[in-house]
């Protein structure tokens, strides 16, 4: 029998793409033929905008990237900036943004988990994951005084110390991650029904995640053990003791599990902090103006989405020459195309689910 | 008193009307009417009922309040909901078949009010007594398949398509595991007729001597009725709303509306036909027995709620393997159990 | 942070192959653009480097050049190394794409076209915008790009 | 064994709907915000010296300042955040050198319309002088260029 492939627009405005992202998919009947993502509807040109402020004035605009972990999405920034300016952080500073970056990450992995329980169905994980969410952003917001696009960390340093009543509340909300991760596996990753729908769903082969720069949950869901955190520990990751969940079989199954370890590891890592964290300044001795000599520096952090790199070319002026950031979203998303090829409609939305993406990110 | 507090009622009216001179043909006429009407009205206050429960459940269920504005506990929001959707722009696309777009919202209720005639409510509480009537239930809810699948086509949208093709795929489908769970219950009671099934729960429930073919009744109800783990004919979060997409105001409210009605209809036949129907458990007949049918009833549609709000959504190959692989063979082991089972028990001479 | 550059001895051991490239003090490696698909297989192939992860891809537009960035890192060896490829020529910027050595240059390269103009040769297909309009005028990242309008306006 | 996670996800369901509510009924109901919340605007005038740092921290050119020369000091005649640009990232905040622009608790700042955004936080006539300087005037509309951040340029 002769048949017909028909064309679907997946997107730019569907309730499962996360925000603005279109994939044009050919499929015949519910089987993907052809998938072809197309991003950009969301692409605000922060790289050209950095041009046009001074280094600090930049720092508000990388909220804007994964608006999800806002506060890693700074530390990428400014970590370049310091590189480029060869500044020392003083040790408070590096503690208080492990805390916060971790916070930021569990707050990021709980928007991952609950999205794609949401995405296969389970409505009520998602709302789950943000109500447990809101009890971390309280503990950033109580840091920094916002709840989403922090803007907290400064060249240098970070904007304002920790306050008092911050030490006992992160040390009450870490004493409920545990079962609040449990929760989420009773209910989701336990289920049958969610297993049935994940488990060797979408699968990455190592090589093939290596090959396409992936990176994050996506790429350690192969079993790649790749985290900067312990790959290249930058700041002061060497001193804490954490483990890296990897995955085995590179499904949407086990890049979903992942994150929940995840959290369980970060909560480990923000009690060693909170345990060794120093007293100190909260900024290191910068000048007013900041004017890094002529020159270029390519920092990178682990973000909660995979390797977040920030390119920063300086000539010597107040403003950034050239400011460029690699954004893990969005390269994770290069293989989606492939990814998706020969899987059902709804396992492209469980696969996208999976890689998590945050719009904001991928268009920059 | 309660007990038959409908029944008096039919036979308070007929009495005025005879008494009134009305002619014999006329008062059957009229009563019917007044019967159907009566049907009509508790289908809507069903349907609100189980709206505001809906989303009550809903809300509990994720650790929220849920509706809780409009008026006293927030009892008044289903009418708010009416309202709003009443209020809203009826909006049909160009490129649709307008004919067959604007049939099919109304259309989709007529099945579901054809069945609520033969529904034994309560003792002496069927509108029509029918002989066939689970045949007959079963022939009409076929019907709404065809009605999903019309307003998916004619929506002329590739969504509303997969949603309907999905529709037709899963319900023609599942209709096979839930006629024949029921077979089991019909081989033993020997009648169609609901009440008649009914009376013969007299020493025990079915629920208790057909186990399976409940629970194979049970997820084929939850696939009839589209909801999850079964939603895939809506399947929100990849086919934005299925057969449902192009359509706004009160003809989208049509939709839901049908599949809450098919709800009560579902769980109606599971009442009727594994939980004892309109019977009091326990010799509890002071309460009345519809009262008892609503109690077994509302507590079925809790648990539809209930999984609702917990599990994830299946996949459509998965969906479909489910069904024939799992669901056919076990239903039809039931019977061949049930067969055998009736053979030996009478052989024994435990059952006549 | 920890220094994880890739050690000079690497370094020097890969120019002694290719004699064009230029190593600057951070050990950041300038290679000819013709020389680059060779050096990149290389470093990606020889087990001494291992640099099969490609981090990052990018341009940067200068006054007499444009510059290609690659960021690259060895998973096996934990290291990092920054290859950078002068453009001299700014009307027609070509520099060969990277597609059949990695396949994360691909969506990469596309965004350095999109917003820096430089085009890939080599890339299958021709590189078409990704994240701007298709029919978009000009490149946004190049220093000389002017646009009109905007709040202020 | 196959459905035991099925029935752990309706223990988990059934638990929660029986336990507390997390919903703040909020027009009856108000969170206490942290100190720190960037809330709306509020600008000690007594304080602020008109200087426009805050002006020029800012990174999308939010805050507009009018002031006049008055006795060889400078008055703030007006001063105006275009809101529906502001990022809340609190660098203004952070630079004001005399502690005169703050962030408040206020969070209700939903307004009907687009152009009642704009939050004017001052704007009141100059005082009369009490010397009468001649050049006043070309110093004032110079001093207007300067205060409103840099010129109005073409947008990053």
């Amino acid at each position: 029998m002769k048949t017909e492939t028909y064309t679907l627009n997946l997107g730019p405005q569907h309730p499962s793409t996360h925000g603005v992202f279109r994939i044009i998919l050919e499929l015949d009947g519910e089987t993907v033929v052809k998938a072809t993502p197309v991003p950009g509807y969301l692409h605000r040109g922060i790289e050209k905008l950095a041009e046009a402020r001074t280094y600090t004035q930049v720092i508000p605009y990388t909220d804007r990237m994964d608006y999800m972990a806002a506060m890693l999405m700074n530390w990428g920034y400014v970590a370049a900036v310091e590189k480029l300016m060869g500044i020392e952080v003083p040790e408070r500073v590096e503690y208080i943004r492990v805390i916060v970056g971790e916070l930021s990450r569990i707050a990021s992995h709980q928007i991952a988990i609950g999205a794609m329980g949401g995405d296969i169905g389970a409505l009520t994980a998602f709302t789950y994951t943000f109500r447990d969410r809101e009890y971390v952003i309280d503990l950033l917001e109580m840091v920094s005084g916002s709840r989403m696009t922090f803007s907290y960390f400064r060249i240098g340093g970070v904007a304002a110390d920790l306050p008092d009543e911050f030490f006992p509340a992160t040390r009450k909300l870490l004493n409920e991650i545990p079962a609040m991760c449990d929760e989420y596996d009773d209910l989701v990753t336990g289920n049958e029904i969610f297993q049935a729908r994940t488990k060797q769903v979408g699968i990455i082969t190592p090589e093939m995640g290596i090959n396409y720069s992936l990176s994050g949950p996506t790429l350690r869901g192969s079993g790649v053990n790749y985290d900067l955190r312990k790959a290249r520990p930058y700041s002061i990751y060497d001193r804490f003791d954490f483990e890296v969940p990897l995955g085995t079989n590179g499904d949407c199954f086990d890049r979903f599990r992942i994150r929940i370890d995840e959290i369980r590891q970060s909560k480990r890592i923000i009690e060693q902090a909170l345990d060794q964290i120093p007293e100190g300044p909260i900024m290191a001795k910068v000048p007013k103006v900041i004017k890094p000599p002529a020159g270029d520096a390519y920092a990178e952090i682990e973000s909660s989405k995979g390797v977040y790199g920030a390119y920063v070319v300086s000539d010597g002026s107040p403003k950034p020459y050239r400011v460029h950031f690699r954004r893990p979203s969005f390269i994770n998303l290069g293989y989606l195309g492939e990814l998706c090829e020969g899987w059902k409609l709804a396992d492209v939305i469980a696969i996208l689910a999976s890689i998590d993406i945050v719009l904001g990110e991928v268009d920059c | 008193m309660g007990e038959n507090i409908f029944v008096g009622i039919a036979t308070w009216l007929r009495d005025v009307m005879s008494s009134a001179g009305v002619p014999d043909l006329w008062n059957d006429t009229i009563l019917m009417l007044v019967k159907l009407v009566t049907v009509l009205v508790f289908v809507m206050l069903n349907f609100m009922v189980l709206n505001y429960m809906e989303r009550r459940i809903a809300g509990f269920i994720q650790s929220r309040r849920g509706p809780n504005r409009v008026g006293p506990h927030g009892l008044l929001q289903p009418l708010a909901d009416i309202g709003k959707m009443l209020g809203k722009e009826l909006y049909i696309p160009k490129s649709v078949d307008k004919i067959v777009f604007l049939l099919m919202p109304t259309l989709i209720f007529v099945p579901p009010f054809l069945i609520f005639a033969v529904l034994p409510l309560g003792k002496n509480m069927a509108a029509i007594d029918m002989n066939i009537g689970v045949f007959y239930m079963f022939a009409i809810a076929s019907l709404s398949t065809i009605i999903l699948w019309g307003a998916g086509w004619s929506s002329n949208n590739k969504y509303s398509l997969i949603g309907s093709m999905r529709a037709v795929a899963q319900m023609v489908s599942y209709e096979l595991p839930l006629i024949l769970s029921l077979l089991g219950v019909i081989m033993i009671t020997g009648t169609l007729n609901m009440s008649s099934i009914v009376e013969a729960q007299n020493n025990i429930w079915f629920v208790f001597t057909q186990p399976i073919a409940f629970l194979i009744y049970f997820i084929a109800g939850i696939a009839e009725t589209n909801r999850t783990p079964f939603c895939l004919v809506e399947g929100e979060s990849e086919i934005i709303a299925g057969p449902y997409t192009e359509y706004s105001g009160m003809t989208y409210a049509m939709f839901p509306l049908a599949e809450f009605v098919s709800m009560i209809i579902i769980s109606a036949m599971s009442t009727i036909v594994f939980l004892g129907g309109w019977l009091a458990p326990f010799g509890w007949t002071f309460i009345p027995s519809w009262l008892w049918f609503f109690l077994k009833m509302y507590v079925m549609i809790f648990i539809f709620m209930w999984v609702r709000w917990t599990y994830p959504r299946i996949r459509v190959d998965q969906l479909m393997g489910f069904n024939w692989k799992v669901l056919v063979p076990l239903a039809l082991a039931n019977i061949f159990i049930t067969g055998v089972g009736m053979y030996v028990f009478r052989a024994i001479g435990w059952w006549s | 942070m920890a220094d994880c550059n890739i050690t000079s001895e690497l370094v020097e051991a890969v120019k002694a192959r290719f004699s064009g490239i230029e190593i600057q003090e951070n050990n950041d490696v300038t290679v000819p653009a013709g020389d680059l698909i060779p050096f990149m297989t290389e470093i990606k192939e020889n087990p001494d480097y291992a640099m099969d992860y490609l981090t990052n891809l990018t341009a940067a537009d200068y006054e007499d050049r444009l510059e290609m960035v690659y960021n690259l890192a060895s998973i096996t060896h934990g290291y990092t190394l920054t290859v950078k490829v002068k453009l001299e020529d700014k009307e027609n910027p070509q520099v060969p794409s990277l597609c059949p050595v990695w396949g994360g240059a691909n969506w990469q390269e596309r965004e350095t076209y999109d917003l820096m103009g430089i085009v890939f040769t080599g890339y299958p297909g021709h590189p078409t915008r990704i994240l701007l309009d298709d029919n978009y005028k000009g490149y946004p990242l190049r220093k000389d790009y002017q646009w009109e309008g905007g709040r202020e306006a | 064994m196959f459905g035991q996670g099925l029935l752990k996800g309706l223990q988990v369901t059934w638990g929660r709907m029986l336990s507390k509510k997390q919903t703040v009924e909020y027009p009856d109901e108000h969170i206490e915000m942290f100190p720190r919340f960037h809330g709306r605007f509020e600008l000690d005038v007594d304080k602020c010296i008109a200087c426009g740092l805050c002006a020029n921290a800012c990174p999308n050119k939010v805050i507009q300042i009018e002031k006049e020369k008055v006795d060889k000091k400078q008055y703030l005649t007006r001063y105006m955040m275009r809101i529906e640009y502001c990022l809340f990232c609190g660098l203004c905040v952070e630079s004001c050198n005399k502690d005169a622009l703050k962030f408040s608790n206020v969070i209700d700042m939903n307004q009907y319309r687009r152009s009642w955004v704009r939050l004017t936080l001052v704007d009141r006539p100059a005082p009369e002088p009490t010397e009468t300087p001649e050049e006043e005037t070309s110093a004032k509309a110079a001093k207007d260029e300067a205060a409103a951040g840099s010129t109005p340029g073409k947008e990053g």
